[in-house]
């Protein structure tokens, strides 16, 4: 597909550096599903889909700048709803969302939500002003806090948020975020990885399988057609965790 | 089930169906997965002296029967790549390097900085500058290129050409007289899409290659013309997505096949042995021998 | 309604909707359907000084995204082709002869033969000997029969380009350099399909031209490079088959465009009225002449 | 799509000029639609379906000529069902047949026949040796035989064969055959053309109404899309009976 021409509606800053868009197009997206977004002019970048109809921005470099610099009635390409979302099993599921992470697991929370599941959320944030989405976490069940400074909720990192709750009450376990927490979680979950379904980021190029950008060691895993969103027993072992690849394919 | 093994441009394989370059062979992982998933070999992403991060995106864009695309030639330089190599044989099968570069010099100092079991010099990629199609339209260039590898390498020198030109033989004979073991044919074509609403260009490079169904017609024509002008072996690709495809290239004279674009396709790495299986099904079903196939069009004038 | 009507290549149309040379042309019945229809102005059948009853058949295939021809330019020679153009002009619209020949002394006895509104030298179809892309494809052979031609007619002189070659902007200068009023691009891509049940060939001759959607990234940027070098316009065909596709033909740079393939869709004749339509409202929602749309990609380097 | 390959399983000599091939692969037709038949080497030409699975085809020259060569076991190439068949309309209808023209309305007749219609057959012959599908046309209702020689039926052309009937009986009229004798039909049913379908023969080359070849003066109706079968109506005051054109385009 090309992509389809989006104009944005509303921005809404949900932090300095995270801002959430909204467009004239909504997509029927499985929670977790991501849109490649041509910033037109500069670059061609993978995002989350946050609402059927927007997705949320973490400002980090040279892309995500450019849209910033986006007001209301610019527009966007997008390509999607692409790749594998989080699949929705059990009755009682916990979100582990760090930083703009969140975005995905909004959608997820409130999808599970509708659906009846018992839905615990635990989001990991520096200070408490890089909170975001707060009321539809609290929309869709319990929210656990944990902040770097311990400017809200509990002190810590998002693990320490986990120390309060027992892993082995949920039927699954969704998580999105930086690598590192994710890791983390991974290796505290041993023994029930299967029950864990991660984000992953990875360098994407192409969305589609192709150009091999994303793949990841040892099995060649694609992220971005067989994830984002990969379970964790599959992530054992391997670059997970430990090492990524620039737009080059050099280790780093 | 009828054998698909043999000799490929100087490389024993199983089966004659490989990955083909760019796709999937950044990493040593893709390319063993690759060959676990029953290619016959596997061609790794072309890679140069310098470290490149390629075109910004949109990299590809799908478009009416293909995709096209504007990588720009990202890697790590060969610098980086030998391991990535290493990791591919651990799949068993041989791993060819597709390597590219501005001059005969920069194109030796890659192939004779790698181990590979064969090499794949990019004189066709359609958009990146001073690289690829830029130089390997010209004939002079495709044969001081060969020569100069040739020279350098033990391993078995192949050619990959580009369909932009008047008369691809000419080219395949360039790289004959340069001492090539086998050509290969094609590589994208040059082409382009634009956005109405913005009036854009889609890709980051405004202009890429197409790839795909759309351009198999014209790969089976190339590779017909070039079994027909040449002694070496002819590898076909472009546009192979399923058995009946990469038949219909053997049957214009291709004695291999390389699988692009297709690895998008929802059966992902599945299509080797699709391909595989379909054309040994086929070979028993005729009661022929892979070899009778290759360039069977021929024998209708 | 935003206007579309305007000059292309020294004719008045009311639409930039052109009838393709080759498709449904051979009849000055057709001919007027497609003006009728909505066509901004009609191209013939190509025309030669003999009668030719073309290739045998298979003429055409369907492939993926496209369709293969090799019709071999059937004609009943310029001597028995007057009377179409004539009831073709019944149409109300311009008719622009597309003649080819195998020479200059053929193209000038054809050209000065026939009574015209245009004429489009066909020096691109990819598989008649001595005719078109054989001939086409060589700069000096595309400048001495522009030049030809135009010496020998009053009326606007088009050049039909072929994209068998590595850089089709050389022919469009040399067509400019000639005297064109402007250049049409592109002509169908040399390509083949093989059937593999009897490992034949499936086009009569064996191979042909490459037509439909599967070209259009192709002719855009064909389109797009023959626009950036050239003064005399550009009117672009290749895969047109819905109002964005004329839109993205526009905005690489194309005055006029033309639909063949297209015309095999299920709406038929209907297209030209669908696609002066979409090109309407279009510019009527960006606020646009349809002046400012030829080569708006070029704002973005 | 490609040319299917169907491989003969069957061949019948209905009369020495007369063979119907059978096949291993069947379509789904509307009776009068047709095929692109691909004689390996040598050509490709149009015939209409006479079985589901099988063509009936008079040897005029070189393509068919070809096919008189074939063999059971051989092969040919077969692109379609194409084109507009006849539709069957009203409860007692006329078909009007000539030569091999017999194939598509035998096929017709049949299917009238299941539907519960009433259906009385015209067919003109020279002789009594050139008549084909006797039995399935006397299975789906009356039949009546003009021989050119006498030697079956009532002597005389087909308009002889009508002129014991009254046309005003039947809702519709289905024609087949030599332009002639079909253009000789229309003209005895003047006020009633819209109520004859007739079954045109023009030169086809793509069967795709892309080349133009097959275009009927003066609208430019094409019969390879918007044909074979043509309301009688639409061909007042075409070319129809008239002339026809070559493979270059030229009348003749
Ligand atoms: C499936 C997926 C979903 C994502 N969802 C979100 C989201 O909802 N919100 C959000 O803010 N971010 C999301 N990201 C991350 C986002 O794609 C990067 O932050 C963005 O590409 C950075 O671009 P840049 O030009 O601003 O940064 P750069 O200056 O180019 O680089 C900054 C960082 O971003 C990474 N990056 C750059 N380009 C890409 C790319 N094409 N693919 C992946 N990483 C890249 C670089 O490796 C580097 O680490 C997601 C990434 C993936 C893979
Ligand atoms: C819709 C349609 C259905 C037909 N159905 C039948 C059928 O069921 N049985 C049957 O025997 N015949 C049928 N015909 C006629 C048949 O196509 C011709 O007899 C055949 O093409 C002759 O080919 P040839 O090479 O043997 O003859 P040639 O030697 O090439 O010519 C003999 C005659 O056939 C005509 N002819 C040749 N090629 C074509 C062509 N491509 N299209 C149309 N006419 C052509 C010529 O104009 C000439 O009048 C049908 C034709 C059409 C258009
Ligand atoms: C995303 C992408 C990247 C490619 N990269 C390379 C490359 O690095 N070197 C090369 O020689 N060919 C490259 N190609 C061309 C392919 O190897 C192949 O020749 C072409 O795509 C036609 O085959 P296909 O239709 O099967 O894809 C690339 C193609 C695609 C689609
Ligand atoms: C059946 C067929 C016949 C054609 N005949 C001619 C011709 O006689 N002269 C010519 O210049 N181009 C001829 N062409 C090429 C078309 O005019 C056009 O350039 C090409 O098909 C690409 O446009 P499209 O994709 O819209 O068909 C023919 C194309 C087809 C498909
Ligand atoms: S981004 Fe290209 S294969 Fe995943
Ligand atoms: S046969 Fe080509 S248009 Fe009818």
């Amino acid at each position: 597909m090309r992509p389809k021409n989006a104009k944005i509606v509303e921005i809404v800053c949900e932090t300095p550096s995270v801002r959430t868009l909204r467009f004239d197009i909504a997509f029927d997206p499985v929670p977790g599903q991501y849109l490649m977004v041509w910033i037109r002019g500069v670059d061609e970048i993978p995002m989350s889909i946050s609402y059927k109809d927007g997705i949320t921005v973490q400002q980090v470099g040279e892309a995500t700048g450019a849209i910033f610099d986006l007001e209301v009635g610019d527009s966007l390409g997008l390509r999607g709803p692409l790749g594998n979302g989080f699949s929705l099993l059990g009755e009682e599921i916990l979100l582990v969302g760090g930083g703009v992470g969140a975005a995905p697991l909004a959608l997820l929370g409130e999808e599970a939500k509708e659906r009846g599941m018992e839905v615990t959320t635990v989001l990991g944030v520096r200070c408490c002003d890089d909170l975001i989405f707060r009321e539809r976490f609290e929309g869709a069940g319990e929210l656990v806090i944990t902040t770097d400074d311990g400017s809200m909720g509990i002190c810590g990192r998002a693990s320490a948020g986990l120390s309060c709750l027992d892993l082995q009450d949920f039927d699954q376990i969704y998580l999105c975020g930086p690598e590192p927490m994710m890791a983390d979680v991974i290796g505290r979950c041993r023994g029930m990885e299967a029950k864990i379904q991660a984000s992953i980021d990875r360098y994407f190029k192409c969305g589609l399988g192709i150009c091999g950008s994303c793949s990841i060691d040892p099995e060649g895993i694609r992220p971005c057609v067989e994830g984002p969103v990969i379970r964790g027993d599959k992530l054992v072992g391997t670059e997970f965790g430990r090492y990524k690849r620039g737009p080059s394919g050099r280790k780093r | 089930m009828a054998s698909l093994s043999g000799e490929v441009g100087g490389i024993w394989m199983d089966n004659p169906v490989m990955l083909a370059a760019g796709i999937l062979g950044t990493t040593g992982a893709s390319l063993r997965r690759a060959a676990l998933s029953g290619a016959g070999a596997v061609v790794t992403k072309s890679v140069g002296v310098a470290e490149r991060d390629g075109h910004r995106g949109p990299a590809v864009v799908q478009v009416e029967g293909g995709l096209l695309n504007a990588m720009g030639l990202p890697n790590p330089s060969y610098r980086h790549f030998q391991e990535e190599i290493d990791i591919g044989r651990g799949g068993g099968v041989a791993v060819i390097a597709s390597i590219f570069g501005s001059s005969p010099a920069e194109f030796v100092e890659v192939a004779t900085g790698l181990d590979a079991d064969g090499f794949e010099l990019n004189l066709s990629c359609p958009h990146a500058e001073r690289y690829g199609a830029e130089i390997g339209c010209e004939v002079y260039n495709v044969e001081t290129i060969t020569r100069a590898v040739k020279g350098s390498v033990s391993v078995p020198v192949w050619v990959k050409l580009t369909p932009n030109v008047a008369d691809i033989s000419a080219l395949g004979l360039a790289a004959e007289r340069g001492g090539a073991d086998a050509v290969v044919a094609i590589n994208t074509l040059k082409a382009m899409a634009i956005d109405v609403e913005s009036c854009r260009p889609i890709l980051g490079n405004r202009f890429g290659g197409l790839s795909g169904p759309a351009i198999k017609p014209v790969a089976v024509k190339s590779v017909y013309d070039l079994a027909g002008s040449l002694e070496i072996p002819v590898i076909g690709v472009g546009g192979v997505s399923s058995w009946e495809d990469a038949c219909e290239m053997i049957i214009a004279g291709a004695r291999g096949i390389q699988v692009g674009t297709a690895l998008g396709n929802p059966e992902g790495y599945g299509i080797f042995r699709s391909i595989s299986g379909g054309l040994s099904s086929y070979l028993e079903r005729k009661g022929m021998a892979l070899q009778e196939l290759v360039g069977a069009a021929r024998r209708f004038p």
